[in-house]
């Protein structure tokens, strides 16, 4: 049922639908492709090469790369959102409340408190929803592209270690020109304003 | 030729099937029908060969457990011709759930049949090969039934608990 | 000069001698090496790494079973100009001091056998089933 | 001379009828894959040979199936969307688009322009990844083992404006119901617009390294024939079914997203072969690179992501959305009781239906061409199983 | 001293001393076909082994063959499948005997040379085969079958090719058509037979490749349909003389070969050049070939074996009988 040039117009009056067809490719003599393609080759040979050497230089990571997650211990409440939305089940939390007297000393006020904190990369999927919930800006990712362990029993990773990769967490970068963040509710103000073309 | 709306189509749909199928409705630009077990051969190649239809393009079929009220397979068609979907929704009771075939007039349905047998356990009637795609020969069960749990979820408990003292004892909220 | 056999090295034969000796030096060579690895290398045989290779499902059948081959008018065909490229070369070597008559000679040989290619390839002899 | 040389099938059918020992052959049964360079992935075909001549050949699938459709019983859309992504983990973000369409059709959300915009660019450049990889491959199936180098040289560039937004090289997880996870960063718009320009400064290249070539074309001219209605009654869709002369794009057919406002054009071919599903996979990463270059220079400004509820709950109701996904149509079927998890979420892929076809493909032809064939045939194992 | 040398048995112990120099030579032109390959890729392939530019890789691979485990599956046949290095090794090897570097440089001036090399290459087709039936694997049968087929694809243009030179110089010795070459001078400059042979040299590059098994001739072995099909079951050392040192080995042979036939051997471009030895010559013309070989597999994709057979028979063959027409033509017509 191949479609003719014509039907093609009548098929989507909604916009017109352009088809290109492999006809129109130009028929050459024998040979020459051949020697263009030698050509191809030859001029790369002379030219030098794109790689990096990996273990010597390696490129550069984006401040939004994936490499491992690391925990601020301080902001986390033990509210236990992470836990809940992770995927894959593979963040652990531990925790007791603890009765502490307040700064202005009237009562006690009752705080999580965190024992335990711990990530199985091994069931990680590096989707980073944990980072996304966490509402007290507690889990960051940090940069790092050649993780690994010899053992897969070694990848469950306790909070020292996971604080320790705050080390490696990047400084939060600039967003691209016209970005305005998420829209606001209509409730919370005026409806989000400037939605012409800036350009880019 | 030319490309119709949603809206016509579904009437032409309606007018062709009248006797086969019921229920018809456009949802979000697609037409969808009811069809019984016994219908569906006819009503599928009616849908294939009528020139005012032409749904040629097989998109898919498959399943969906309603647990008591039995199994509804689902198989969506296109017309490339006239840019419109067609789905159809089969239902099959719960106890021994069998449908004729449809590879009779969509050879690619062979496939998509044998994963909805295994998955669901539905039986396809006159079907040539009704053996399993995926799964092992071996495998029992059918994965996508309601009633078969997802055994990571089953053995591992859940680490989500919001009462923390509740977690440090590994219950389940 | 003596030589082993008294041949070595010299004349018609010698020429060939040292092909030979060449030879077994080069076979020495091979199973030199092939040696070394006998005593370095380790040798853990299992099952699984004696089976023979078949994209890691257990072969079915045996591989040398016989098959249909596709060019057998190609080995017919290859047989008989090899033979024509046995004549031509003593021919290649004095043809310039017989001249033109070896030249023709030759010409209508060849051209008998280029018939023979045409009428193979006529027949649909050079395509493959 | 003609008893001499008698064409040789009558030949040897002759000698076969007369049960002459010294020819009778046997059928030969080989496993192609799962551990096959040929079939990248863990597919295996299983093909009856007749010297080096398939009889019958047989996909086998599932060594790959990881149950997708049940994780997705599992979890709310947030982490479906994740989930998506690594069914065909050469264009993650195609596969979240079409979650995402469904979500919002059945929610009535609506996705900021910037957001749409941002999709439509990311899109695009996945496409171009993906097709960058399959030219790359084909010529390394066939034995050119340079085009796949130069393929991974201009995925370079791309990737890391991908990964500049998302954070990832394969699993974008960029894509939410109503939007985007955030907004991209500052940098973006340039590194997407040079790795275009690089791109459509390499595809000449392509084009003279292999399309070409002459021993390309030997090899793939008039193999593996498509007819256009098998295509369709086997459900083919992308790449391959444009190959054989059907113009059917859902960026076209069903416009999603804001494709109808931007310029291009659906490469189609018109034999159906090996040659034309890879001119048509050339063709569509100049039309994609168009549209990104339309779409980057255009961007307005804007939110990322719109009104989304906190806790996305879906009405009660069913849905099938479909998308453009590199490899063809990708489309899912949603049930939703009314809760955050779908009741049912069916995944329509299109490597499941390309694959379907090819026993139709394999038949008669030798075993060099099935690599072409295997080759021109754009699958992931990933998209095959989920 | 001189009578020293003039002793056979320290003469054949020179001679021998070649083969010291095949092994070497061999891990140079591997490294030089990573490299070549890699840059015509955009990448800088090997650079670590050995510092400057991983130049020890292929040594290091070497090693590395030597002490891996030696596989022999159970179904193989075991005699044929162990004898198969020898054969491939054998084949590659033997042509370098009648190779001259210069007027007396050369194990031996056979008078049959042309034909005797062509002869000794293809015995390492004989090694496929064996390797492909000894292995009782259906890829490797196939593989085999396909080498089969391909030694009657390439095997007549090559000597089709050799013979039209054989013409030109009116000896199958392989000095003697060095010295014939030679004595075509203009202005000082040595003419090579390749102007008056272009087409016999295209024929038997592309014929040579073929023999080779490389690519875009390179069935028997490929890797992407049959995983380098006769040689899929083997492993460690004997995969690597069987399959690189007997590959690069035949490629420096026949490049070397050709350099002879074709453009001149170990004959300077000038004449004022002799003083630089015969040798320097003859490497600078075989690397030109060997460089010619190595692009051409980087750039292109396989051929189908049916496709190779139809080229050789429809086209290779008859513009091979026509190149030896008009070599002949050329030789009687007096003003040359």
């Amino acid at each position: 049922m191949a479609v003719s040039e014509s039907q093609v117009d009548e098929l989507v009056p909604r916009q017109e639908l352009k088809t290109l067809s492999p006809g129109k490719t130009k028929r050459t003599t024998f040979g020459i492709g051949l020697i263009k393609g030698l050509g191809i080759t030859l001029r790369h040979m002379l030219t030098p090469a794109v790689t990096v050497q990996y273990p010597d230089e390696s490129a550069p990571l984006p401040p939004r790369s994936r490499g491992i997650i690391a925990l601020k211990e301080e902001n986390c409440t033990v509210c236990m959102l992470c836990a809940r939305e992770c995927p894959d089940w593979c963040i652990y939390i531990e925790g007791h409340k603890e009765a502490r007297e307040s700064v202005g000393g009237k009562r006690a006020k009752k705080f999580n408190v965190l024992d335990r904190f711990a990530i199985d990369y091994a069931l990680c999927m590096y989707c980073g929803i944990c980072v996304e919930v966490c509402p007290y800006d507690a889990l960051f990712w940090g940069q790092l592209d050649n993780y690994s362990e010899h053992d897969v029993t070694q990848l469950t990773h306790e909070m020292e270690q996971l604080n320790q990769w705050m080390y490696q967490v990047p400084p939060p970068e600039e967003l691209e020109i016209g970005a305005m963040g998420p829209a606001v509710k209509p409730a919370a103000g005026p409806p989000a304003a400037g939605v012409e073309k800036e350009g880019a | 030729m030319e490309r119709v709306g949603p809206e016509e189509f579904s009437r032409r749909v309606s007018s062709k099937l009248e006797d086969l199928a019921s229920g018809f409705e456009v949802q979000y630009g697609h037409v969808w029908a009811r069809v019984e077990p016994s219908r569906i051969v006819d009503v599928v190649r009616t849908l294939k060969t009528d020139p005012g239809l032409a749904c040629t393009y097989f998109t898919f079929l498959s399943g969906v457990d309603w647990q008591a009220q039995g199994f509804e397979v689902v198989i969506v068609l296109y017309s490339v011709t006239y840019g419109n979907t067609v789905g159809l929704k089969v239902p099959v009771p719960a106890e021994n759930p069998s449908m004729p075939t449809i590879t009779g007039i969509f050879r690619s349905a062979d496939w998509h049949e044998r994963e909805a047998s295994e998955m669901f356990g539905i039986n396809f009637e006159g079907h040539p090969n009704l053996v399993k795609l995926y799964l092992p020969e071996d495998f029992i069960g059918h994965p996508l039934r309601k009633d078969f749990r997802l055994a990571s979820r089953v053995f591992k408990p859940w680490p989500g608990a919001k009462d923390p003292s509740e977690a440090a004892g590994g219950g389940r909220a | 000069m003596k030589g082993i056999l008294g041949l070595m090295p010299d004349g018609y034969f010698g020429s060939y001698l040292t092909l030979a000796v060449y030879a077994l030096a080069m076979i020495g060579l091979v199973a030199g090496t092939l040696g070394l690895n006998r005593l370095v290398s380790p040798k853990v045989p299992k099952r699984e790494k004696l089976t023979t290779y078949e994209c890691g499902v257990e072969p079915v059948g045996t591989g040398q079973s016989q098959t249909t081959i596709r060019y057998y008018m190609f080995a017919l065909l290859f047989v008989i100009f090899d033979v024509e490229a046995v004549f031509l070369f003593p021919w290649a070597v004095v043809f310039e001091e017989i001249g033109m008559f070896a030249f023709i000679e030759m010409m209508i040989f060849i051209a008998i056998l280029a018939l023979g290619l045409l009428y193979a390839w006529r027949k649909k002899v050079l395509d493959w089933l | 001379m003609s008893t001499l040389i008698p064409t040789t099938d009558r030949w040897l059918r002759e000698a076969r009828l007369a049960g002459d020992a010294t020819l009778r052959t046997e059928e030969m049964v080989l496993n192609i894959g799962p551990q096959h360079p040929a079939t990248h992935g863990v597919l295996r075909v299983v093909v009856t040979l007749d010297g080096e001549k398939i009889v019958e050949g047989t996909p086998v699938v599932g060594y790959m199936h990881r149950g997708h459709e049940k994780l997705f019983e599992q979890r709310d859309f947030r982490q479906i969307t994740n989930l998506c992504s690594r069914m065909d983990w050469l264009s993650g973000l195609n596969n979240e688009i079409p979650a995402s369409i469904a979500v919002e059709r059945l929610m009535e959300l609506e996705v900021p322009r910037r957001a749409t915009y941002l999709r439509v660019i990311m899109a695009e450049i996945n496409r171009i990844l993906n097709h960058l990889m399959f030219t790359g491959s084909f010529g390394l199936e066939l034995g050119a083992t340079t085009p796949v180098m130069y393929a991974f040289r201009e995925r370079e560039l791309l990737q890391s404006a991908m990964e500049l937004a998302t954070g990832g090289r394969l699993h974008f997880g960029f894509i939410r119901p109503g939007g985007l996870k955030e907004d991209v960063p500052r940098g973006f718009v340039d590194l997407a617009l040079r790795g275009i320009r690089q791109l459509q400064k390499a595809i000449p290249d392509y084009e003279d390294l292999l399309m070409g070539n002459e021993i390309f074309k030997a090899r793939t001219v008039g193999v593996g024939v498509l007819d256009p209605d098998l295509a369709l009654e086997y459900g083919v869709s992308g790449p391959i079914l444009r190959g054989s002369g059907i113009p059917y794009d859902v960026r076209k057919a069903e416009p999603y997203l804001n494709y109808d406002e931007f310029d291009f054009n659906i490469p189609v071919g018109t034999n159906g072969d090996s040659f034309d599903r890879y001119w048509v996979l050339i063709q569509e990463m100049k039309e994609s690179a168009k549209i990104v270059e339309q779409a980057l220079l255009d961007l307005p400004a804007g939110s990322h992501i719109g009104q989304v509820p906190k806790r996305l709950t879906i009405p009660k109701g069913a849905i099938w959305a479909k998308a453009e996904n590199p490899l063809g149509e990708l489309g899912y079927y949603i049930v939703s009781d009314g809760e955050a998890k779908p009741y049912r979420m069916k995944a329509r892929t299109p490597s499941f239906n390309n694959i379907s076809v090819v026993p139709h493909m394999l038949r008669g032809a030798y075993v060099p061409d099935m690599v072409a064939i295997l080759g021109s045939m754009f699958f992931v194992v990933g998209d095959i199983d989920r | 001293m001189a009578d020293a040398l003039g002793n056979g048995y320290v003469q054949l112990g020179l001679k021998m001393s070649v083969l010291l120099i095949l092994l070497p030579a061999t891990l140079v032109l591997g490294w030089v076909e990573l490299k070549i390959g890699a840059h015509m890729q955009a990448r800088l392939g090997p650079m670590y082994p050995g510092g400057f530019h991983g130049w020890a890789q292929t040594l290091a691979d070497g090693i590395k063959f030597v002490l891996k485990e030696n596989i022999i599956p159970r179904n193989a046949d075991r005699s044929v499948f162990a004898l198969v290095p020898y054969v491939t090794m054998l084949g590659a090897a033997l042509i370098f005997v009648v190779i001259p570097a210069g007027r007396n440089l050369v194990i031996e001036d056979l008078e049959v040379g042309v034909f005797y090399v062509l002869a000794a290459s293809s015995v390492g087709v004989i090694g496929i085969l064996m390797a492909g039936w000894s292995s009782a694997n259906k890829y490797s049968l196939m593989g085999a079958l396909r080498a089969a087929a391909q030694l009657i694809a390439y095997e007549l243009p090559l000597v089709l090719a050799a013979a039209a030179v054989a013409m030109m110089a009116g000896s199958l010795s392989l000095v003697d058509i060095v010295e014939a070459q030679k004595s075509i001078e203009i202005a000082g400059f040595y003419i090579p037979f390749l102007p008056f042979q272009i087409v016999g040299f295209i024929i038997f590059l592309t014929a040579a490749t073929a023999e080779l098994t490389r690519p875009p001739f390179d069935m028997p072995v490929a890797e992407a349909e049959l995983i380098t099909g006769a040689f899929t079951e083997y492993t460690g050392i004997r995969f690597a003389f069987s399959l690189f040192a007997a590959e690069y080995i035949s490629m420096i042979g026949l490049a070397a070969f050709g350099a002879t036939l074709f453009l001149g051997g170990y004959a300077p471009p000038h004449s004022a050049l002799e003083f630089i030895p015969g040798i320097v010559w003859l490497l600078l013309k075989t690397l030109t070939i060997l460089f010619l070989l190595i692009w051409v597999r980087w750039t292109y994709p396989r051929l189908r074996e049916d496709q190779l057979q139809k080229f050789a028979w429809k086209f290779l063959i008859p513009l091979s009988l026509v190149n030896i027409f008009a070599t002949g033509a050329l030789k009687l017509t007096p003003w040359i």
